[in-house]
């Protein structure tokens, strides 16, 4: 017998106030099955859920339909209630009356009968719900974690502290990603690469962590606690097993000239090359490009012959390596805009504008110019020098509409150096907001101010041209009310951060969904900010959003919890919403097959009574370790006897004829 | 291919050189311009600003013959350009002003009408390579900056022509003219030509701050194609040299004038004469006419 | 198949102000006014369009209630037969979304939907049903906007080809 | 009875008065296919066709009709019986279809029960024979006792004269009061039927008579009830069912077949209950709960038509539930032959030496 | 079938039908159906196949003395085949009785003409019966001969004898009096717009290729319904749909519709209810014609049969040519182990999708 209990949450105002919950309880109880239904102020709450509890001892119920907010929010917390109750999980279901209905219809009455309709679905629905039960997975207790920078070692560390396996795939030569190639770090100006080698080289000597440098994800296959991965290791031409980073091979390879992208282009670096100083691992890759062994097939080989423990071999081929993992930790980082849309910065024309993150190759000691502060034009020491904030951020019309949040707080670090380096030196900001909302973030701006003397102009930058020896950046001071021109040696555009080019297509590689502007997208914004949609993949650092080291190195350290977290179960607990086979009605036609994505469907030999004799046959069988449950066999089978256990046929049909009534 | 012409005032006024060279070049290029009949003011004037239906009405009549005539409208000047394609615009945008408007012309207009400046006809009707196999006189050796003004390029979504920020249509026609062009910051910078009588001290100071500019990448001549730049930069030349203590003669040109001397056009007829900084000099030297 | 000149050109006639008027509830007599009101069925897919839904409900967008949501786990679960029976118990307009091509949560589902609807979508216009009381939508899980764009639209879309006759089988 | 002579133009004028106060049946032409179905004006009656595929029973006994309306919301859920209303007249039903009819009167009104939509629908019904124009060799309805010119059963009868108007006999008095009404309104082409017409009409029966004793020639219904009693279990049926395809055509095409499901049509709190043809050839017409089904394939659905048309019927009401309209023979997609059946019954049935005498 | 198509590459457990016969169009070729030796040659190789044990049962047509609707026979000894026959009479598709012998033990033989044996390669794609467990005894079909106008044509007298010769027949009545009608005005309505009369696949096959009949009638009539205005169309199917009887005959008599358990059929869910209004004719016409796209090899069987005569072809073929359109896949049942398009995807597929 089926004794549906009904409970309409008020959600403090946020229902009640365009829907009377009253009236949506009041037709509730006249829906078949209904034997009771309630409203209360926060069913979410503890009091809440034991409200269900308590009805469900009462009125003996067997099934429950809770309206509330979106199944997104409390789906998990209300069928751990009702579980806690005595009900399977799955005989409950959610009307979403919060933000498919009172939110978006103000006039109350439309509201209240939309949400009665919405309330008629759901009991349908579970009237036709049968228990399920999820089940076992078993889990592999290894971490991916996909990129090396701050992100991808921190949560490497924290991982590998607590025991499990790590492996960090790096696209570069060395791991340190966009950290390393910074020289002070706000709000504390501690020197970057002090506080970042030493966690390179724990990680580069950690037992539990395996790093993959110069390599790159080819394909992600699985699913949660079960994913095959294959990494290609892209031929570095060195053998790391003998090499012991002498540097012979990169002081005297004679191809010198090849532009830096470590040093954003500004400084050079051989054929064969370390990053920089402080690489991990400390083994050069040979850049096959460009080297003249590969160019003129066989030619040169100084590198080999000056190599003291013969580590070279040009014959290395790149190796695909395919491993399992049970997580895996997204965190790839950004790169810094282009800025094409903005020609009248003139970033790329004119080589004495630049980006921060040129700025930094030059005050960094490990930089082109040594840490010297040197004009890439002339070389020269610059006298007046104008940082652009916002550079590509905050503007919607030419494509990136979001805050890249750590600009304004770079800038003044940047400003405080220049001052530092060059104490006659003047230094220029333009921007729009000062946002300074961390830790010692405003006082650090302060000090930039006061103590350093950084000219602040409140206003955007309109264009910047080349006179005589200088350049001029012309803008407008919203202050004073009038158009500014500042003569300046160098402009440095605090160019807009943005996710790594291929971003969209890892997304896909992975199975992870990613937001408009490329950015991996979180499973809840504010609830799950290190999760993925995907189960199993987790996200750090700037990939899911600008952000600055803090907040990186905290999401990271989170990330890395959630993988510990999900390892130290004996197993996972897997969909319980999954497709099963009516082996009477199936035909063994397998048109379900094809259409799988986990390619979770086998055939299976049974044998059927028909009449007096015995016959066998062939029909399709789901294995529920890689099915999902997206349902697309569920609609490719013509006699539905493929179904998708909690969304049935017979449960989307009577939704659907609830809602058109 | 066949163009509805829109000269405009300017052009059957000060700017009578812009508009023989515009029909001269034309026919040299294969282009048909049809003169729209009875066309009427363009609305450049202050209109807009006592009456924005009358903004919008003004060229719209202008639009709604061309549609008569089946044709997409060329409209050499900046300002025409613009005023054409902000009514055609704006009517797209609100079918409510486009009825409202069809009221007052009393003409029936269904928006299937463009409106080109004849430097985008050149260049995506034409072509560039057809420019350079009838080339005559190669513009060799002439150092020429492209100046946009305003008029043509902003504000974005009004107009379309080119890139606001960094035009390069022109320099695209005038390179393919055999000429080599001065690529300089101040291509799009106001030239104050709408102060030039209540503000003129300002508009001194704006052009010689454009010329200065020029003169300083080296460039030997100024090529637009807006009357308004044109009238402004070449009048104002001899103030701005001497506020600024330098002597700086730069011609500035219609490109359709270098345009036709380039195809071969004889000097006579391009209207070489109405310049107050007199380009002829410059041109012999370069042995072009 | 032939753009129902019609339909378009009504559409073209509703200014931008008598389109943001907030439906009412749902088909048969209006709660308030008796004027009726389409009903319209939507099958959102969990991962994106749902959350797409959810999204213009935290931004407080307002779209008319004629829009009742089904959720399916993926786009790809949507069988043609749930359009048909939509239209039997009296939905007036239904429409199906799901996440961009590229971007399915199952990697591969709304591919198949997006076969299997372009077959089923010409097939029943050539059957005889109105092409503007069907319509397929990618909607993402950030574009709370789109959908309430392309909810108002259908809305009025259907509003203003008045209730569907066409397989309607109510008492 | 009375006799009169009707031109076609005069049908036409009868036909067109009819549809005003009634729902008039007839046979018309779909697509090339002739369907008795409700007509709306007198232009789409065809009389002359072949005989219509979809039978007359349809005008009786619709394929699906409202028997009950619910409203459960309420506090005392209110039912109501649906009687069906209207008047309702059928043009040119054949003899066949009248023989039908007298077989479905036998099933839904005689008996302990009276079924009252049957009974409602057959007594405002006007029933105008049509002497059958066209004899087939799919049809041997002289085989069951009777001739394509047998208009017992109807109202009026016409048959069609070789000069294009009808000879119109009424038989009732219903059909008197029918066409003196007709006659009081003046129906132009309506007259008394003179001698020769008489004699024309006479003719034109006898001719169709002689066809169909020609087509019926073959088939006799000697010994076919005694001939099936014994052969229940036989492999016959095994073989038969071996080419059927059990889809529905021969007992929705089949004049007298009047099996029916009951089902319900809920809306929320409101509902119907209707009733709608079944057939015996669809497994789910003996699916009980649980799954159980005492017909589980072919071999038992098609032996169970085939005796309920040529014996049990028999045994129950003494004649046969088949009036040999041919339908099924001429549309079985696989070409089952109920004719063949008899043959082979009645060849049993002198095998076995049972004696047979009338 | 363009490689473009990016199928889910079929996976080592996934039981692609046996194996596939590498030799499509075998070698040995028996004579014509209009060549007076064929009806003795055709006897000879079934009777040759039972005796040889190569196939337990032989599934063709029997002769029917006093009627033109030849019957469809199983035969199970070599003597039976001789009463076997083969003329323009054999409309029935036989191909789908195959699934009464899923787990027969022992081969089949089928003779086929080209609709027929698309409907075999058909069920054998949609793994309802092994390719190696059929044996295809393939006949280049001329076209047949519906039995409904041959009556119509001789008027009242009954037909005793139908001659058929390449392009007239001639018809014997009963009373013995002989007319001779163009073939063209006797084909069943498909033969006139048929396309592949010849077995794609077949193990041996009597008679050469024939051309077919090219007509784009259907297409044109589509074309025709496809301009009309929506309400048009509307009351164009509702007129057709309304004659629907539910008997199934279309979907019974379909090679693409093998389940047992059809949706039609099912209690729960309740998909399709017994009352006849325009809501459930609409359903079951919508949802049987969209079940067998891409699988529907166009035999118009289903057309061929339906009693009230309602136009299946327009619907089934529209679907065929939208079908073709979208993902350029070959007629179904003219190739072995292809999978129906609408289980495979392409980047590239057209999207009606805003």
């Amino acid at each position: 017998m089926k004794r549906i209990g009904v409970f309409v949450c008020h959600c403090g105002t946020n229902i009640a106030a365009t829907v009377d919950v009253e009236k949506v309880a009041e037709s509730a109880r006249h829906l078949p099955h209904v034997v009771f239904a309630t409203t209360y102020k926060f069913m979410c709450a503890d009091p809440g859920q034991k409200l269900i509890a308590d009805a469900i001892r009462e009125h003996a119920l067997n099934r429950v339909v809770v309206a509330a907010c979106s199944p997104h929010m409390h789906e998990r917390t209300f069928r751990k209630a009702v579980e806690r109750a005595g009900v399977n999980p799955y005989l409950m279901e959610v009307a979403n009356v919060r933000e498919q209905c009172s939110w978006v219809h103000r006039d109350k009455p439309v509201g209240t009968e939309k949400a009665a309709a919405l309330v008629a679905a759901a009991v349908a629905k579970v009237a036709r719900n049968v228990p399920l039960e999820s089940g076992k997975l078993p889990v592999e207790r290894r971490a991916l974690v996909v990129g090396g920078g701050i992100a991808g070692i921190q949560a490497a560390l924290d991982i590998a502290e607590s025991g499990y396996h790590v492996t960090i795939v790096e696209r570069e030569q060395s791991v340190g990603g966009r950290m390393a190639q910074l020289d002070k770090t706000f709000p504390t100006l501690d020197c970057s690469s002090c506080i970042l080698t030493p966690k390179m080289v724990d990680v580069g000597h950690h037992p539990m962590i395996e790093i993959c440098s110069y390599s790159e994800i080819e394909s992600v296959e699985g699913y949660v606690g079960n994913f095959e991965v294959t990494i290609r290791r892209k031929a570095t031409s060195v053998d790391p097993d003998v090499c012991t980073g002498c540097g012979e091979c990169w002081n005297r390879c004679p191809v010198k000239k090849l532009p830096s992208s470590f040093n954003m282009d500004l400084g050079h670096r051989p054929a064969i090359y370390v990053d920089f100083p402080q690489a991990i691992p400390n083994v050069p890759v040979i850049d096959r490009a460009n080297c003249t062994y590969y160019l003129r097939d066989g030619k040169c080989r100084v590198c080999e012959k000056v190599c003291p423990t013969k580590a070279i071999d040009f014959t290395l081929e790149d190796r695909l390596v395919k491993e399992r993992f049970g997580a895996i930790v997204m965190a790839t980082g950004f790169q810094t805009a282009s800025l094409q849309q903005y020609p009248e910065w003139g970033l790329g024309t004119y080589p004495d504008v630049v980006t921060g993150l040129h700025f930094e190759r030059l005050v960094s000691s490990t930089g082109p110019t040594e840490g010297k502060i040197k004009r890439p034009s002339d070389g020269k020491e610059p006298k007046s020098v104008v940082f652009v904030l916002c550079a590509g951020s905050r503007d919607e019309a030419r494509g990136r509409s979001y805050c890249s949040k750590a600009c304004c707080m770079y800038s003044a670090k940047q400003a405080i150096l220049l001052r530092e380096k060059i104490p006659q030196a003047q230094a220029h900001v333009f921007y729009m907001d000062i946002r300074t909302a961390g830790k010692d973030y405003e006082e650090f701006y302060m000090r930039a101010k006061e103590e350093y003397g950084v000219n602040y102009i409140r206003g955007r930058v309109a264009k910047v041209y080349p006179e005589k020896d200088h350049l001029v950046v012309r803008g407008e001071d919203t202050l004073l009310g009038r158009p500014v021109a500042v003569e300046a040696d160098m402009v440095v555009l605090a160019a807009a951060i943005e996710p790594r080019a291929d971003a969209a297509a890892l997304a896909q590689k992975v199975g992870i969904s990613y937001n408009r502007d490329h950015f991996f997208s979180e499973a809840h914004p504010k609830l799950r900010p290190v999760e993925s949609n995907t189960g199993g993949v987790f996200l750090a650092g700037c990939c899911q959003g600008p952000k600055d080291i803090p907040e990186t190195v905290a999401q990271a350290s989170a990330a890395a919890a959630k993988v510990v977290q999900m390892f130290s179960k004996d197993a996972l607990v897997s969909e319980a919403q999954l497709a099963s086979v009516n082996e009477a009605w199936c035909i063994g036609c397998f048109l379900c097959q094809p259409v799988c994505p986990y390619k979770a469907i086998q055939p299976k030999e049974i044998e059927e009574r028909r009449g007096r004799d015995k016959i066998k046959r062939t029909v399709s069988s789901v294995n529920t370790g890689l099915c999902q449950g997206c349902g697309a066999c569920a609609v490719a089978c013509p006699s539905g006897a493929m179904r998708l256990n909690g969304f049935t046929d017979e449960q989307i049909l009577a939704e659907v004829d609830a809602v058109c009534l | 291919m066949k163009l509805a012409y829109y000269p405009g005032c300017s052009l059957c006024g000060t700017a009578r050189e812009y508009n023989i060279s515009t029909i001269k070049v034309s026919e040299k290029l294969g282009i048909e311009l049809e003169e729209i009949p009875d066309w009427s003011c363009c609305g450049a004037t202050s209109a807009h600003t006592s009456s924005p239906l009358l903004g919008v009405a003004l060229p719209a009549r202008n639009l709604a013959i061309a549609e008569e005539m089946g044709l997409d409208v060329a409209a050499p000047c900046a300002a025409c350009y613009h005023n054409l394609s902000a009514a055609r615009v704006k009517m797209d945008r609100d079918h409510l002003l486009r009825k409202r408007i069809e009221e007052i012309i009393d003409r029936k207009y269904r928006g299937k009408v463009k409106v080109l400046p004849l430097a985008e006809v050149i260049l995506s009707r034409v072509g560039l390579d057809a420019v350079r196999d009838s080339l005559v006189h190669p513009l060799a050796g002439l150092k020429m900056a492209a100046y946009y003004g305003c008029l043509m390029v902003r504000p974005k979504g009004i107009v379309d022509f080119d890139d606001p920020e960094n035009p390069t249509k022109l320099d695209q026609i005038m390179e393919a003219a055999g000429g080599e062009m001065v690529d300089w910051s101040h291509k799009t910078e106001c030239c104050g030509a709408s102060l030039s009588l209540t503000g003129t001290e300002l508009c001194v100071d704006l052009v010689g701050r454009i010329l200065e500019r020029a003169a300083e990448e080296g460039a030997e001549c100024i090529v637009t194609a807006c009357p308004f730049c044109q009238a402004n930069l070449d009048m104002r030349q001899a103030e701005a040299a001497t506020k600024l203590k330098t002597d700086f003669r730069l011609p500035v040109l219609y490109f359709t004038q270098l345009l036709g001397i380039a195809l071969g056009l004889p000097a006579g007829e391009l209207g070489l004469d109405s310049h107050v900084v007199d380009p002829r000099p410059l041109l012999r030297e370069k042995g072009l006419i | 198949m032939p753009v129902n000149e019609s339909a378009a050109a009504e559409a073209e006639m509703m200014t931008e102000a008598e389109m943001t008027t907030d439906g009412a509830s749902g088909a048969g007599a209006d709660a308030g006014t008796g004027t009726w009101e389409p009903r319209i069925v939507a099958f959102c897919c969990n991962w994106c369009s749902y959350a797409g839904a959810d999204l213009a409900g935290t931004s407080r967008k307002q779209y008319p209630a004629n829009i009742r949501i089904v959720r399916v786990p993926c786009s790809g679960r949507i069988n043609p037969q749930y359009i048909l029976r939509a239209f039997q118990r009296g939905a007036d307009g239904v429409m199906v979304a799901g996440c961009h091509p590229g971007d399915c949560h199952y990697t591969t589902g709304n591919y198949y939907t997006r076969r299997r609807f372009s077959v089923v979508q010409r097939f029943l216009e050539y059957v005889g049903l109105h092409p503007d009381r069907f319509s397929g939508h990618w909607i993402s899980g950030s574009e709370g906007e789109k959908f309430v764009q392309t909810a108002r639209e259908f809305t009025e879309k259907v509003r203003s080809l008045g209730p569907n006759e066409k397989m309607r089988d109510v008492l | 009875m009375a006799e009169k002579l009707v031109t076609s133009e005069g049908l036409f004028t009868m036909v067109e008065k009819l549809l005003g106060r009634a729902q008039v049946t007839a046979p018309r032409e779909e697509n090339g296919i002739a369907v008795f179905g409700p007509v709306n004006s007198a232009g789409q009656v065809e009389l002359d066709g072949p005989l219509p595929v979809i039978p007359e029973k349809s005008v009786v006994f619709p394929q699906s009709e409202t028997l009950l309306r619910m409203d459960l919301g309420g506090e005392v859920p209110k039912v109501e019986a649906v009687e069906p209303e209207g008047e309702q007249v059928i043009l040119g039903v054949r003899p066949c279809g009248l023989q039908a009819f007298a077989r479905l009167d036998r099933v839904f009104l005689e008996g302990a029960f009276v079924d009252p939509q049957y009974r409602r629908r057959r007594d405002h019904t006007l029933i105008i024979a049509l002497t059958c124009p066209t004899v087939k060799r799919s049809c041997f309805c002289r085989a069951f006792g009777y001739g394509p010119s047998d208009g017992s059963g109807a109202d009026l009868q016409l048959t069609r004269l070789p000069g294009g108007s009808f000879h119109l006999e009424t038989l009732t008095e219903r059909g008197g009061e029918f066409v003196a009404e007709m006659e009081k309104e003046g129906i132009a082409g309506l007259t008394d039927a003179g001698a020769e017409a008489g004699s024309a009409a006479r003719a034109e029966k006898a001719r169709v008579e002689r066809l169909a004793e020609r087509s019926a020639a073959a088939v006799s219904t000697e010994g076919v009830v005694e001939g099936l009693d014994g052969m229940y279990d036989d492999p016959y049926w095994a073989q038969l069912a071996e080419r059927c395809i059990s889809c529905g055509i021969c007992t929705y095409l089949c004049p007298t077949c009047h099996c029916f499901d009951i089902c319900e049509k809920a809306r929320g709190p409101e509902a119907e209950r209707y009733r709608c043809w079944d057939t015996c050839l669809f497994s789910n017409y003996t699916l009980m709960a649980g799954g159980a089904n005492p017909r589980p394939t072919v071999r038992e659905r098609l032996r169970n038509r085939l005796y309920h048309k040529l014996n049990f019927f028999n045994h129950r009401y003494g004649e046969f539930l088949c009036v040999g309209c041919g339908r099924c023979v001429e549309h079985c997609p696989t070409n089952i032959d109920i004719r063949k059946v008899m043959a082979k019954a009645a060849a049993r049935s002198r095998a076995q030496g049972v004696s047979v005498n009338g | 079938m363009s490689e473009a198509i990016k199928t889910a590459a079929p996976v080592e457990g996934e039981p692609m039908p046996a194996e596939l016969k590498t030799a499509e169009i075998p070698t040995r070729r028996g004579p014509a159906p209009g060549d007076p030796e064929f009806l003795g040659a055709l006897r000879d190789c079934c009777r040759s196949l039972l005796a040889e044990g190569h196939v337990q049962r032989i599934i063709a047509y029997r002769e029917t003395p006093d009627s033109l609707r030849p019957e469809v026979a199983f035969f199970a000894s070599p003597e039976e085949t001789g009463d076997l026959v083969w003329d323009l009479f054999c409309n029935t598709n036989i191909c789908k009785y195959l699934l009464d012998y899923r787990t027969f033990e022992g081969r089949i033989g089928v003779v086929v003409k080209g609709c027929d044996a698309r409907g075999v390669v058909q069920l054998i794609n949609d793994m309802q019966i092994p390719r190696d467990k059929v044996e295809i005894i393939g006949i280049c079909c001329p076209g047949q001969i519906d039995p409904a106008k041959v009556e119509s044509a001789a008027g009242e007298a009954w037909v005793s004898r139908v001659v058929a010769g390449p392009d007239s027949v001639e018809i014997v009545t009963e009373e013995g009096t002989e007319m001779r009608v163009p073939l063209e005005s006797v084909l069943t309505d498909r033969c006139l717009s048929c396309r592949k009369p010849n077995p794609p696949v077949a193990d041996v096959v009597f008679g050469e290729d024939q051309k077919g009949r090219i007509s784009d009638e259907v297409f044109e009539q589509i074309a025709e319904l496809e301009r009309m205005s929506s309400a048009e169309r509307d009351a164009f199917w509702n007129r057709h749909f309304e004659r629907c009887i539910r008997c199934f005959a279309c979907r019974n008599v379909c090679p693409a519709c093998s389940c047992t358990k059809c949706v039609f059929d099912q209690q729960e869910p309740d998909w399709l209810a017994g009352e006849r209004n325009q809501a459930n004719q609409h359903f079951f016409q919508i949802t049987r014609a969209v079940h067998v796209s891409g699988r529907c090899t166009g035999c118009e069987e289903c057309d061929r049969v339906c009693p009230v005569g309602i136009p299946l072809r327009l619907m089934n073929k529209k679907l065929w040519k939208d079908v073709k359109d979208l993902f350029d896949s070959p007629l179904p049942g003219t190739k072995l182990g292809v999978r129906s398009p609408l289980v495979m995807w392409d980047p590239k597929d057209a999207d009606s999708f805003e």
